[in-house]
């Protein structure tokens, strides 16, 4: 059986392990495993590709070219420290008996269970796998938002499974259109619904149809990316999700939907020219940024804030697409990497700060955590240094390629837009991290006196994550880079 | 080496002849306010026994006072000694015209005022601050039609060094351009605002609440005072010889001679007699103005400055 | 320069590392922080001294392919060296500061935020290409917001650092913007080629200018984009202030220069003119808001905002003269203004230094509380007192030599120009008179209510002098005060050959008159003017012996109480700070906008009050009328957008559900 | 023939919709829902008639057994469970709706006629049917405020998606045909599941209550 397959099998078994019981320490143990044996296997099938091969599966059902090993490599380690995180963040529950046998279950059940859903999407070459994938992505997270099973996770629940079927049948319509559009020219079988296929079919596909499907299959998968008008869902369910699925959600998820929208930006760019795809990618992405900074202004909730700093990340990325040419693209793949390695860092300290203050609202949290919990504070601050694209962090660096990538674009409105936008998000953010960090300690007599911080292992998962971060913006092992290269011949170069 | 004789030599003898000079002009100005109220007035040496008994006096200084107090009519002093050295007065030439033009003129003096200022807020007293403060304000504002007034000259003579301009001057021979007398005017008022006259300020007057210049040196007596006093009678005499030298040079001795020295002298005693007439008449004819008066008067001043540059130069 | 900003990266870590012990951290920071500064500055006294540029490379971000490189031409040298003349003493200074005046758990983030700090303003003067150079100017601009937030417990200082962030990004928005507007012109990266002036044309050249002119000038402070400064300067700790208000501020400063004044091609007239009017207006508001300042840090900081538009009016006329293509005007119109920036660094950093020291022996930072300090402290305030004469322009001190200069070139700009635009040149004359001389009377009202007389409270009264280690740098400054005031020649003499790298500029040839003197020569006359402070330095001593001879009588002096009206002499007697500038306050009302209320508190008649409380605060123009509006509005905005999400699930499928219509009905093409 | 048929069934698809668009009692949309599935059923079976293709046959079968009766009784299982009075209360008063899904109609239509004349010049028949009752769909979930009905509506969207895959491409790859159906019953029923959390927890499936989470 090929690398890859295995790739799948060992989440999916670590999911049924998991899912059925077992003593703590077992389950964590057999998580952590099961998901750096992902990781390494991961790493191992982007080897093979590096290394000149093609590795496919299941009649190239399954194939990983440069962009599926990107985000492949991206999400398996998404995966892996979300999943070292959320045993840590679990202990602290447990410790404070919070856990009840369901959650447990639900949790070292569908952490794997999703990560596999999101590893399928991120390798399918066939765009019927594809979907299901992003379905079952969608039916795994459903459970996270309702972890907690408050009044408030029902609510973003349902939202969050209403917005994201519809957004699934809107896929499942672009899809079919785009088959039929290439009718006659696709062949007969499963293999019919592939990616490569239809890219050889696409200069003869039928123009209308095919813009028609492309057009649903954007607003589709968008909308599980989380591009405005379609993110409504993402406050809320983020808000509700513990951290460490926040973390798969708003990375892994996030990466794997981005990479459905690629696809199909691929094959309209190569059948219609990248204008019109890219052209809504642009609009899309901008309106996600103009969004998303009103809320960071006068956001109320941490974890919230952080929804719309994803949306807003998203949005940047499409608008990289967007802008096209060879620097654009790679600008905005840069971005995706750096997002992914920055943003858990992000996540994890923030929910630590939630965790001890058994809420993730400003104001009950309150100001100055750092006289009470600086390690997270300290990390929390410096992740929405590197978030909000400032250096010397690599985002800093992806931000500004992408600017120029506009105004050589001559997208000059567009990017003075973006631009503007992107200050007062780093207004909003600077404001938003400040009133939470700085200031005078909490009174002593106040009742709601938070947890001591603890150095256990959440603690050390966000530490090393934030070093790995900063470490990366400086440098990029070659291989990783080597993807990014490929990755951007995928999205640019056709090849 | 024998024109560092002779500037050492020009520079000495001219200081010292405008500090003996100095208290007479205060005392011509006392007398014609004098006569022109039907007084009798002071005798003529009066200012030199004031300064000898001054500086004979004992001098009484405050408990709260530190070095700063005593420092204050010195370097006051030696500033208005170091601006003398940068303006000609008999011959066409400063005395140490190579250490620069009217630049460092204004400079020297704004140094001197600073140092006066300063120690006038050192006793504690109410009337040193307000003394300092009102002098200070007055002289910011005077301070741009000054530069302006002084400009417009400069200008017309293609130098900003009083050495190099007065000769200017002289080749050009007297000058009737009507920007002259616009310039003239404003200085004058500036003359008048620097040197505490009135309608700006009372030297004569001993109401506290009035003074201005009194107010800031209220604390000084004995050497102290005295310094004070020759001080600003030299500074009033150096104020008036740059008018003199700006409008009108004529008579100034071009080359070294008995001869034209003595022209010069009378020439210039005569000149600066002048404006002390006007000056008297100014100060006989007007009522002190209130100090918030004094900005239009100064606006005044500015104004014709600047008119005389546009009318010389457009 | 490699090595000096290796020397930064370990001193960072070190400082980062030794966080524990605060002692140990202090002394790594600031010990390597000057062993950079030492070696930078031989850098930029070497590159100076060979008029060659130093170029290499720091780092290449093989991610996005990114190269830092720098290259070190003699105006970044200059720049250079500035900083550098101020950091050391800033450093050294700290040494005896920190220990008392920063809590031992944040000595580790202060002294490794300082040190980004300057390296990141060394890499901004050094950078080579446009990366780089936004790099290190946002590093510059988070590090110091962190400094400025260091007391993060008071609000003011929370809120000071959030306003310049933010500010400073607006800023930075615009360099951002115009910096890849060029290199999407020219297709290119490196500011040799940016900044070469034939990039743009047309329009577009003047779009490009306010977007810089807007970019530095936040940085730089300049009236009306200075609502930062006065809040951050004094925020920080003194000797971050000293190093913010002399060398920060300069960080502006070189951009405009850089870009504005020489990277645009030959600067339009009206560029020239924008640089004279806005220099103008800061010189003159500064001065007079610094005028009735109480908060001495807070003066020092509007007396920056000053200097800086003295500076811009210096480099307004050399663009105006570049304009009328007069290459030797410029040149020495662009001197003035870069000689200020030195001098203005020197004397400004001492006073922050003096000024450390007495809050700190003081605890407080209002003049009103101080007084009586010249006794207590001694040598702050001697050295005090030459910063307030060198700030006040005053002969034999630097502050006089640049703005000789600048006077020069001023009528020399008249004196060489034809049509209505020369009447601005003496009219900027006369205002610089104007603020010189307000700045006299702030300085003398500063020096004199906080260092003479009683003291003001029991605080003042318990002043301790400062630690020798706080006083060394003083005494070095002070000094340099006077040397450059002394040897102005030297100085002007260094900056023709920095001025001989900028394009357009014909310094003169043979600099005359040697290191003690300068001289200004105009086209077509010879020897407008000169000036030689060391000749005057002679009369001045000897009328100072004719003084002291004369008034020998004076030296066995009385004491005496002070009459106080037949009262008693008490500090509530004396006259106060805001008596002082009362008058100026009175006159220049229009631009104060002062407002005062006075309530009598009297219990039998209204005749025989008990109390009487007077409460006069000026109106903070800019922040009531642009600021507060405009932060308003993009609040109410952005509250006015919750509606998007008021929770409702019909609401969010009805965006959907539009946005499938829209699209429909655009792919249907029309209906 | 085929192709009228086609049109038939298509037609007659859009008419549920609208019916469930007309009317208030619960269970009839549900039926409703089911009749429309059947004729989705019919029209895949149709198309596998004329176009030979029997793992379409399979497909008809699917959709009967699962959408035509599966998810409905599931559905009323659901209503009953919970027992709740089974009146709908729209946003919009009917008049309203139908005037509005006319439009929408329009819209789709008039996309439809971008299309290429299929094999057997249907299909931009089906098409428009589709994409009206796609919008009508999704125009139902808007105004809707119950947890079943907007999850009736979602299904009519997925109905619609379906008409396009059979009517227009003559049938989907099987497996991944089957994998889609598969993943709707799934979707169902956690739906089914939220739901009863739902009304367990606030006593009432009117989502329009759950509004708390703003900004």
């Amino acid at each position: 059986m090929p690398l890859l397959v295995w790739t799948l099998v060992f989440p999916l078994v670590t999911a049924g392990i998991g899912g059925i019981g077992g003593p703590r320490a077992l389950r964590e143990s057999i998580m952590i495993g099961g998901l750096t044996v992902t990781f390494a296997l991961s790493l191992a099938v982007a080897g093979q590709f590096l290394a000149g091969a093609t590795p496919a599966a299941f009649g190239d059902a399954l194939r990983v070219d440069g962009l599926s090993a990107l985000v492949l490599v991206l999400c398996a380690f998404v995966g892996l420290i979300s999943g070292i995180y959320g045993v840590g963040y679990l202990r602290r529950n447990e410790d404070r008996g919070l856990i009840t046998m369901r959650m447990r279950r639900e949790f070292f059940g569908l952490m794997p269970a999703f990560v596999f859903a999101i590893l399928l999407v991120s390798m399918s070459n066939n765009l019927g796998i594809l979907w299901i994938a992003v379905e079952l992505t969608t039916l795994a997270s459903v459970f996270f938002v309702t972890f907690h099973d408050r009044d408030t996770s029902l609510e973003a629940a349902w939202k969050f499974l209403m917005l994201g079927s519809l957004g699934l049948a809107f896929a499942l319509l672009g899809t079919v259109l785009l088959f039929a559009s290439g009718q006659g020219h696709l062949g007969e079988g499963v293999g019919a619904l592939n990616w490569t296929r239809l890219m050889q079919a696409a200069p003869i596909m039928h123009p209308f149809t095919l813009r028609l499907g492309v057009v649903f299959a954007l607003i589709g998968y968008g909308t599980k990316a989380g591009l405005a008008p379609m993110h409504t869902w993402k406050p809320d369910a983020y808000g509700e999700a513990p951290s460490p699925a926040g973390v798969l959600m708003a990375v892994g998820m996030l990466n794997a939907a981005l990479y459905c929208v690629l696809r199909i930006h691929i094959i309209s760019s190569a059948a219609l020219g990248p204008a019109f795809s890219g052209g809504l990618l642009l609009t899309l992405g901008l309106l996600s940024v103009l969004v998303a900074t009103p809320f960071i202004l006068i956001q109320w909730n941490l974890k919230r804030l952080l929804a719309y700093s994803s949306i807003e990340h998203v949005g940047i990325m499409a608008i990289g697409f967007g802008f096209g040419a060879k620097t654009g693209v790679f600008g905005a793949l840069l971005h995706m990497t750096y997002h992914t390695l920055a943003k858990p860092v992000s996540f994890f300290s923030a929910g630590t700060l939630a965790q001890l203050h058994s809420s993730s609202n400003f104001d009950r949290i309150g100001n100055g955590t750092f006289t009470r919990a600086p390690i997270a504070s300290g990390l929390f601050v410096l992740s929405a240094v590197m978030i909000t694209g400032s250096p010397p962090f690599g985002l800093f660096f992806s931000e500004m390629t992408i600017l120029r990538a506009g105004f050589v674009g001559s997208h000059v409105a567009a990017t003075s837009t973006f631009l503007a936008a992107l200050i007062v998000l780093f207004c909003g953010f600077a404001y938003q991290v400040g009133r939470l960090v700085l200031g005078p300690p909490r009174d002593p007599a106040d009742r709601r006196v938070p947890q001591p911080e603890r150095f256990d292992l959440g603690t050390w998962t966000s530490i090393v994550a934030a070093a790995i971060a900063m470490v990366s913006a400086f440098y990029l092992p070659g291989p990783l880079l080597a993807l990014i290269r490929a990755a951007t011949d995928v999205v640019w170069g056709g090849a | 080496m024998t024109d560092v004789v002779w500037t050492a030599g020009l520079t000495i003898l001219q200081t010292v002849g405008l500090l003996a000079v100095a208290p007479l002009l205060k005392t011509v100005i006392k007398k014609m306010k004098a006569r022109l109220q039907n007084r009798q007035g002071p005798p003529f040496l009066q200012g030199y026994s004031d300064l000898t008994k001054l500086l004979r006096k004992e001098s009484v200084r405050s408990e709260t006072a530190s070095w700063v107090y005593v420092a204050g009519p010195r370097v006051y002093f030696a500033a208005a000694i170091a601006a003398t050295t940068l303006v000609p007065v008999l011959i066409a030439a400063a005395p140490l015209e190579a250490a620069g033009g009217i630049l460092l003129l204004v400079g020297t003096l704004a140094l001197g005022r600073f140092a006066l200022a300063t120690a006038a807020l050192d006793t504690g007293s109410p009337f040193g601050g307000m003394g300092a403060s009102r002098d200070m304000t007055i002289a910011a504002l005077a301070e741009p039609a000054l530069m302006l007034g002084l400009f417009t000259s400069a200008l017309a003579a293609g130098s900003m060094n009083l050495g190099v301009l007065v000769r200017g001057l002289l080749q050009q021979g007297p000058s009737l351009h009507p920007s002259d007398f616009l310039a003239l005017a404003g200085l004058f008022v500036i003359l008048i605002a620097e040197t505490g006259r009135i309608p700006v300020d009372n030297p004569a007057t001993h109401l506290e609440l009035t003074m201005i210049h009194e107010a800031m040196v209220l604390e000084y007596a004995g050497p102290d005072l005295a310094l004070v006093e020759w001080a600003s009678a030299l500074k009033e005499l150096l104020y008036m010889t740059l008018l003199v030298d700006l409008f009108l040079p004529a008579g100034m001795a071009t080359h070294v001679t008995a001869g034209a020295i003595v022209v010069a002298a009378l020439a210039w005693a005569g000149k600066v007699l002048l404006l002390a007439v006007a000056v008297t008449v100014a100060e006989s004819t007007n009522a002190k103005l209130r100090l918030f008066r004094v900005p239009e008067l100064v606006s005044i001043s500015l104004g014709l400055a600047f008119l005389a540059l546009a009318i010389r130069f457009l | 320069m490699n090595i000096a900003l290796v020397v930064r990266l370990v001193t960072i870590l070190a400082a980062a590392a030794t966080a524990r012990r605060a002692t140990t951290c202090r002394w790594a920071a600031l010990g390597g922080s000057m062993f950079a500064s030492a070696v930078t500055l031989t850098v930029a006294v070497q590159v100076i001294a060979s008029g060659h540029a130093i170029d290499g490379v720091l780092l290449r971000h093989a991610a996005s392919g990114i190269v830092l490189g720098y290259s070190v031409t003699p105006l970044s040298a200059w720049f250079l060296m500035v900083l550098e003349l101020i950091a050391i003493p800033v450093a050294f200074y700290s040494t005896g500061y920190f220990a008392h005046a920063v809590s031992a758990s944040r000595t580790a983030v202060v002294g490794t935020a300082l040190n980004v700090l300057l390296g990141a303003l060394e890499i901004v003067f050094a950078a080579d290409a446009l990366i780089v150079f936004l790099f290190a100017w946002e590093l510059m601009t988070l590090s110091t917001a962190v400094l400025v937030a260091t007391d993060h417990q008071e609000r003011a200082s929370r809120r000071a650092a959030y306003l310049y962030l933010v500010m400073s990004h607006v800023g930075t928005g615009c360099l951002v913007a115009g910096f890849l507007i060029l290199s999407a012109a020219t297709g290119s990266q490196s500011f040799a080629i940016l900044l070469s002036g034939h990039a743009v044309s047309g329009p577009a050249r003047h779009a490009l200018f306010a977007l810089f002119f807007l970019g530095f000038g936040v940085k730089a402070g300049v009236i009306p984009l200075h609502v930062w400064l006065p809040e951050a300067h004094p925020a920080a700790p003194s000797s971050i202030s000293a190093l913010m208000s002399a060398v920060l501020v300069t960080a502006g400063i070189y951009g405009l220069v850089r870009v504005c004044a020489f990277g645009l091609g030959v600067p339009d007239v009206r560029w020239g003119l924008t640089f004279m009017f806005v220099g103008t207006v800061s010189a003159i508001l500064g001065v007079l808001y610094a005028l009735t300042q109480i908060d001495i840090k807070r003066l020092l900081a509007y007396s920056t905002i000053e200097n800086v538009g003295i500076i811009m009016l210096g480099l307004g006329a050399g663009m105006v003269a570049l304009a009328h293509g007069q290459g030797a005007l410029a040149a020495m119109a662009v001197a003035a203004s870069l000689m200020h920036v030195l001098n203005h660094a020197v004397f400004k950093g001492l006073l922050f230094l003096g000024a450390g020291g007495v809050v700190m022996a003081t605890g407080t930072r209002q003049i009103e509380q101080m007084g009586g300090l010249l006794r207590l402290m001694p040598w702050t305030g001697l050295c005090f007192l030459a910063g307030a004469m060198a700030i006040s322009g005053l002969p034999l001190l630097n502050g006089f030599a640049s703005e000789w200069v600048t006077f020069q070139a001023l009528l020399l700009g008249f004196a060489s120009t034809r049509g209505l635009v020369r009447l601005v040149f003496p009219l900027g004359g006369a205002m610089l008179a104007l603020t010189t001389a307000l700045a006299a009377a702030c300085f003398v009202r500063a020096f004199g209510i906080s260092f003479l007389a009683l003291p003001r409270s029991p605080e003042a009264a318990g002043a301790r002098e400062s630690h020798a280690a706080m006083l060394g740098p003083q005494a070095a400054l002070a000094a340099l005060c006077v040397v450059l005031g002394l040897f102005p020649g030297a100085v002007l003499r260094t900056l023709w050959d920095v001025t001989k790298s900028l394009p357009g500029l014909q310094p003169p040839v043979e600099p005359s008159w040697g290191a003690m003197g300068m001289a200004a020569r105009g086209s077509g006359m010879d020897a407008f003017d000169h000036v030689v402070p060391v000749f005057m330095a002679v009369p001045m001593l000897g009328g100072l012996a004719l003084a002291v001879w004369a008034a020998q009588r004076a030296t066995a002096a009385r004491r005496a109480p002070t009459w106080a009206c037949g009262g008693e002499l008490t500090a509530r007697t004396e006259y106060t700070a805001t008596a002082f500038s009362k008058p100026l306050m009175l006159i220049f009302r229009g631009v104060y906008r002062p407002t005062r209320n006075v309530e009598t508190l009297a219990d039998v008649s209204p005749y025989f009050p008990q109390e009487v409380r007077f409460r006069s605060q000026i109106e903070p123009t800019f922040e009531r009328y642009i600021y507060r509006p405009l932060g308003r509005g993009v609040l109410r905005a952005a509250d006015g957008m919750k509606v998007l999400q008021a929770g409702s699930l019909h609401a969010y499928l009805s965006y959907v559900l539009i946005v499938g219509v829209l699209i429909l009905i655009w792919l249907g093409g029309g209906m | 023939m085929t192709a009228n048929l086609l049109v038939l069934c298509a037609a007659g698809m859009l008419v549920t919709a609208y019916l469930m668009v007309g009317q208030k009692a619960l269970f009839t949309t549900i039926r409703l829902y089911g009749v429309q599935s059947a004729l989705l059923a019919v029209v895949a079976a149709t198309n596998a008639f004329s176009e030979g293709r029997s793992e379409l046959f399979v497909t008809a079968a699917l959709t009967v057994t699962l959408k035509g009766l599966l998810i409905p009784w599931f559905l009323m299982k659901v209503i009953d469970r919970i027992g709740i009075h089974r009146e709908i209360e729209p946003f919009l008063n009917v008049p309203a709706s139908l005037l509005v899904c006319l439009g929408l109609t329009v819209v789709g239509y008039r996309v439809s006629t971008g299309f290429p004349e299929g094999a057997r010049g249907a299909s931009h028949h089906v098409i428009g049917v589709a994409l009206s009752m796609l919008l009508i769909g999704l125009f139902l979930m808007v105004t809707r405020k119950k947890a079943i009905t907007q999850i009736l509506a979602l299904l009519t969207v997925e109905n619609a998606v379906f008409l396009v895959a059979v009517g227009v491409t003559s049938g989907m790859p099987f497996i991944v045909e089957f994998g889609i159906s598969f993943d709707v019953i799934l979707a169902v029923l956690v739906l089914g599941i939220l739901v009863q959390r739902i009304v367990g927890r606030f006593e009432s499936m009117d989502v329009s209550r759950l509004s708390k989470l703003k900004g």
